[in-house]
């Protein structure tokens, strides 16, 4: 797939709660096929010590407007400058980047997130819908109070939620959530973002259930394109990079340094 | 229009512009930002006797003004590179130089005199700089007997251009480029990356898999700088430029203080389009201080005093 | 509250956090931002065995994430600092360390023994890295054998704490720590700056005076935090670390790779009251990680593998 | 003097022309007592390439009011990022810096200055007026449109104006005007402030005329407070720094470089 390097204009920037927003960005140029999974490189500007770009998913796109949508949870300076990005101003990405999630062979297919880690899932679910699949989404957050666009989620599927504290559905880990000890659950693939214990243990409960499991991995990235090699992920292959290779990976190929 | 064509010993380039190795892929990954012939040259990565796998990761980390990484040489060796990745490559406009790089003499003589058949490569970047690999890599460039041993050996064994990468990491950059001057390199080429450490203090760990790792970017100019001036007023051969060029002033700069090309690493990460933004912007340069032909602010500093 | 005390050879210091040498002038110039008594010590700035005006001007520009300067000993030599400064600056309520400098071994014996005398000044830091001296200065510094014979010299001569500060310029730099150390150093420090130039393009000028200077800053500490790891798996003593400190997290990484104390340069000149928000940060740190003793992270990095 | 670290609240930010802003800085702690020629370290967050603080001049001080105006040039980075300022963000500062003009024997006293180097002669026109001195000003700019604040030197003195093109006032150098052959101009004191050739060609003018000169002088500088060194000076006292023993100098004293 092409890249492209764009500036596009910040139309949006919402903030959802004490750590998550959400940056609506719109270019005249009409968008180029993205798929989910996919990622775009951000420059940050005005940020002293933010050299390199940071990777961000894709969380969701609108053709028909030409919008692109970025969901970022605030860890650091680039992020927190990224917050304070007001309507008009410019942002430069280089996209799209990384491979993307298949198609699953059922009707239905579950989608977990832990925390930012539901960034790629809402595209991804969306799309589900257009290839006429039936997306659920198990989303974990650590407090009820960082839940994300949870009403978004639920008008692509059903949703479960998961919190730390127990203040927005099941008390826990996602892996721990009811749904997943579920026989009726009739699903043939499973999906994953988040922190790696948490992928890796989705993972496992994949193996057991022998259900088919992709999993969207984060690494340090200099490039994103594949130039660099700095985003190696040992694999039952050898190394791959998760910038091309990658982000999107069948558990069953990768070697988990944890 | 100013004459942008530098040569380099026998090889002419359009312009002094190229990509540094290990920051440019095999110059495909460019593609779709640039037209790669519009490029001086393209430094591809190193290469080595055989398949290596490279380091564990986390392989990087951004540093201030810069980036540490210990990717090693991830490669799949000379002959995967002669079999496969060479008939893509060799239809490029523009002059791909293998940089050559290995843990034992041998090794560095068996990857060169294969390149010596393939008929686009017209020279080699022996690469005795890296500070990423336990044995060979920078114990040739930082011991000097070690660095005319592989050089007089390669020389031998190689018999187009032969450019040597000098590593930073030692106390006079410029006795290791007479000394291998004298061991017949064609050119020199510097600096390759610092050895630096970065520690996460939450974890009380180092970041790197490797616990050291290279440091590039601009944080490392002015000691590129300053190396690139003290081997040019020591050399004959002549100097290609590299450390932490983000623009075409920094270019320009490596040029007044002695070299004849640059190689542009870090910054293609940031901006893709940085070389091609480069090559125009000392254009402009040259245009608007009517200097005709860029070969003449080679080395053009003026000393005070 | 965690016990911040460490120790440099004999000499106690009430915390790890000092001011280096050249960026702190004799203390007073800071008194207006913090109370001095609360730093672990001071270094001042470089004496010589006479008055020296230093370097022509421009003496520092600003480069990515640092800067080069190239001040010199701009100093009023040894007898003025004693029978003019010191009577100002020995009632403060922390140690003042004095950064000995000079061209010849007769220079820096000449000073150290006149220090001998000095009550309040405990320990003296002798400078054999300064990249800013034509002659002596660095030259001690990066030539092994050099180095030893000073410091035999002026361990001979001065009875107290003797502090040997290491240049980063060389190959090895462990390999000088240790001769150091074999010579009698009580403690190392380091690193002084990186040397490097910067260029104006414009004007095709050098911008300092002396073409080239010392890199300071941020941009240098990867390679700083590699040194001190480096020395620290050397040496049995002490080891004080430096180069581009800005904050408290920046000071622990320094003590995890195993500085015992550090020292804070050029951020001084951006944040004069960095050096007492560096101690509180590293007071955080350990009750939030219930430390309670700061030589328990003095180098604590755990290597994986 | 005592010098202190302070943060500021932009309460305006006021666009001369293409080159020059005006910044009002406002602080609830009652000013200190500021001298004219004295100049304060700015702190440019948010400018990625810039790393240590700038040294501006105090372009005019509100002791009522409480309010410190700095006039700037755009000239690089850091001075773009401060030129963006919006009311209401902060600005931290390091003051009051370096020693100041001293006091004239005669009535009258002329300021000259060039460029953004009338920056300090606001204040120090001001301050002439409260101790009963009448100045003279004689501001010299590359063109019309580059001219700042007239009318508010015009409400403390008289005014002359050169422009290198002619476009207002005399034409050609201050150092050419009109006003410097003039032999009626009864004055016993010249300040000047602006590039070193023109304060070099007013001090040699003073010289001859038998007038005292005080030049504000610019260097390179890291720390602002004596501290680095990196200022120096020749002088015929020895080396001098320019952030503590000027940025006012008798030039008498000087030893120029140009
Ligand atoms: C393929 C991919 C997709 C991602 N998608 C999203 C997303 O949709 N939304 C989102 O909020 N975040 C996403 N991230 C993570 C995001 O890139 C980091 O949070 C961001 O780079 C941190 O930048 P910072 O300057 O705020 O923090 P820093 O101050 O740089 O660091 C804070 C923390 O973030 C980690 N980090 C820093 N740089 C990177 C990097 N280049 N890659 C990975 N981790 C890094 C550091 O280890 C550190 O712990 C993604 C990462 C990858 C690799
Ligand atoms: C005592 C003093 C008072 C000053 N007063 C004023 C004032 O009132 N208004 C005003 O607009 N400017 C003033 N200046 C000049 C101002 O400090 C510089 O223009 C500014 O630092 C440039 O920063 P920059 O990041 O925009 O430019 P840069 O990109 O850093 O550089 C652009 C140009 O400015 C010069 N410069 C950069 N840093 C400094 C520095 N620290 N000291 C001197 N020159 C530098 C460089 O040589 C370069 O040519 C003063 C300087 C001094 C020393
Ligand atoms: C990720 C990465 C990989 C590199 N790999 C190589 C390599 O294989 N061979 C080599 O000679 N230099 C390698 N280098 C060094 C660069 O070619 C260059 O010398 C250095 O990065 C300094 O230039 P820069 O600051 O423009 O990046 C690598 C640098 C980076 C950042
Ligand atoms: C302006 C300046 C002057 C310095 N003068 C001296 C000196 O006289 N003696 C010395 O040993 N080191 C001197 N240094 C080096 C510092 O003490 C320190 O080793 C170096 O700056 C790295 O630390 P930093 O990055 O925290 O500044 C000087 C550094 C600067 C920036
Ligand atoms: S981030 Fe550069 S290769 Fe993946
Ligand atoms: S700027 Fe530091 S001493 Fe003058």
């Amino acid at each position: 797939m092409k890249k492209y390097i764009h500036d596009f204009q910040i139309i949006a920037n919402r903030r959802i709660n004490t750590e998550y927003f959400v940056l609506s960005l719109a270019n005249e140029k009409k968008l180029p096929e993205i798929k989910p999974g996919q990622f775009v490189q951000v420059r940050v500007d005005n940020a002293p010590n933010t050299f390199l770009r940071r990777p961000i998913s894709v969380y969701d796109v609108n053709y028909e407007k030409n919008i692109l949508y970025l969901l970022i949870q605030v860890v650091g300076e680039g992020t927190r400058t990224l917050s304070e990005l007001k309507n008009g101003e410019k942002l430069n990405l280089i996209y799209p980047l990384g491979n993307s999630f298949s198609l699953p062979d059922s009707e239905k297919a579950l989608l977990i997130g832990g925390g930012v880690g539901v960034a790629p899932l809402m595209f991804l679910g969306r799309w589900l819908t257009e290839q006429k699949k039936e997306p659920v989404f198990l989303l974990g957050f650590r407090n009820s109070e960082l839940q994300v666009d949870i009403d978004r989620f639920r008008k692509l599927g059903e949703v479960y939620i998961s919190t730390d504290d127990g203040g927005a559905g099941e008390k826990g880990l996602v892996t721990q959530h009811p749904v997943l000890h579920n026989d009726t659950l009739d699903i043939s693939m499973v999906y994953a973002c988040g922190p790696d214990v948490m992928m890796k243990a989705v993972a496992l409960w994949a193996e057991k259930k022998n259900i088919s499991c992709e999993a969207s991995l984060e690494n340090t990235m200099a490039c994103g394109f594949g130039a660099c090699l700095c985003c190696a992920q040992e694999t039952v292959q050898g190394i791959l990079l998760v910038c091309t290779d990658g982000p999107v990976f069948n558990t069953k190929e990768l070697i988990w340094q944890i | 229009m100013a004459d942008l064509r530098v040569c380099i010993g026998d090889l002419h380039f359009k312009n002094p512009v190229t990509a540094a190795s290990g920051c440019f892929g095999y110059g495909k990954e460019y593609e779709d930002f640039i037209d790669l012939g519009k490029l001086g040259a393209v430094f591809v990565k190193g290469t080595t006797g055989s398949n290596r796998k490279g380091n564990p990761y986390p392989r990087m980390v951004e540093t201030s003004s810069g980036m540490l990484n210990s990717v090693g040489f991830q490669n799949k060796g000379i002959d995967y590179f002669i079999s496969d990745i060479y008939p893509g490559i060799k239809q490029y406009n523009t002059h791909i130089i293998v940089n050559v790089s290995g843990s034992t003499i041998e090794e560095y003589v068996m990857v060169a005199e294969k390149l010596n058949d393939l008929e686009k490569i017209p020279a080699i970047e022996l690469n005795i700089s890296c500070p990423n690999v336990k044995e060979g890599g920078m114990v040739f460039g930082t011991h000097c007997p070690s660095a005319i041993k592989v050089t007089t050996a390669v020389r031998k064994a190689y018999h187009k251009t032969l450019i040597v990468k000098l590593s930073p990491n030692v106390t006079s950059i410029y006795e290791f480029a007479r000394a291998v001057e004298g061991a017949g390199a064609d050119a020199v080429s510097l600096i390759n990356t610092l050895l630096g450490m970065a520690i996460d203090a939450e974890k009380q760990k180092p970041v790197l898999a490797t616990v050291t790792g290279g440091l590039s970017g601009p944080a490392i100019k002015p000691v590129a700088l300053r190396m690139v001036w003290e081997v040019y007023n020591a050399v004959k051969i002549p100097v290609i430029g590299i450390g932490g060029i983000m623009n075409a002033t920094d270019a320009i700069e490596f040029m007044l203080a002695g070299a004849t090309a640059v190689q542009i690493g870090t910054a293609n990460f940031i901006n893709p389009r940085v070389t091609v933004e480069v090559i125009k912007g000392i254009e402009d340069y040259l245009v608007e201080k009517d200097i005709t032909d860029v070969k003449d602010i080679i080395g053009a500093l003026k000393i005070p005093g």
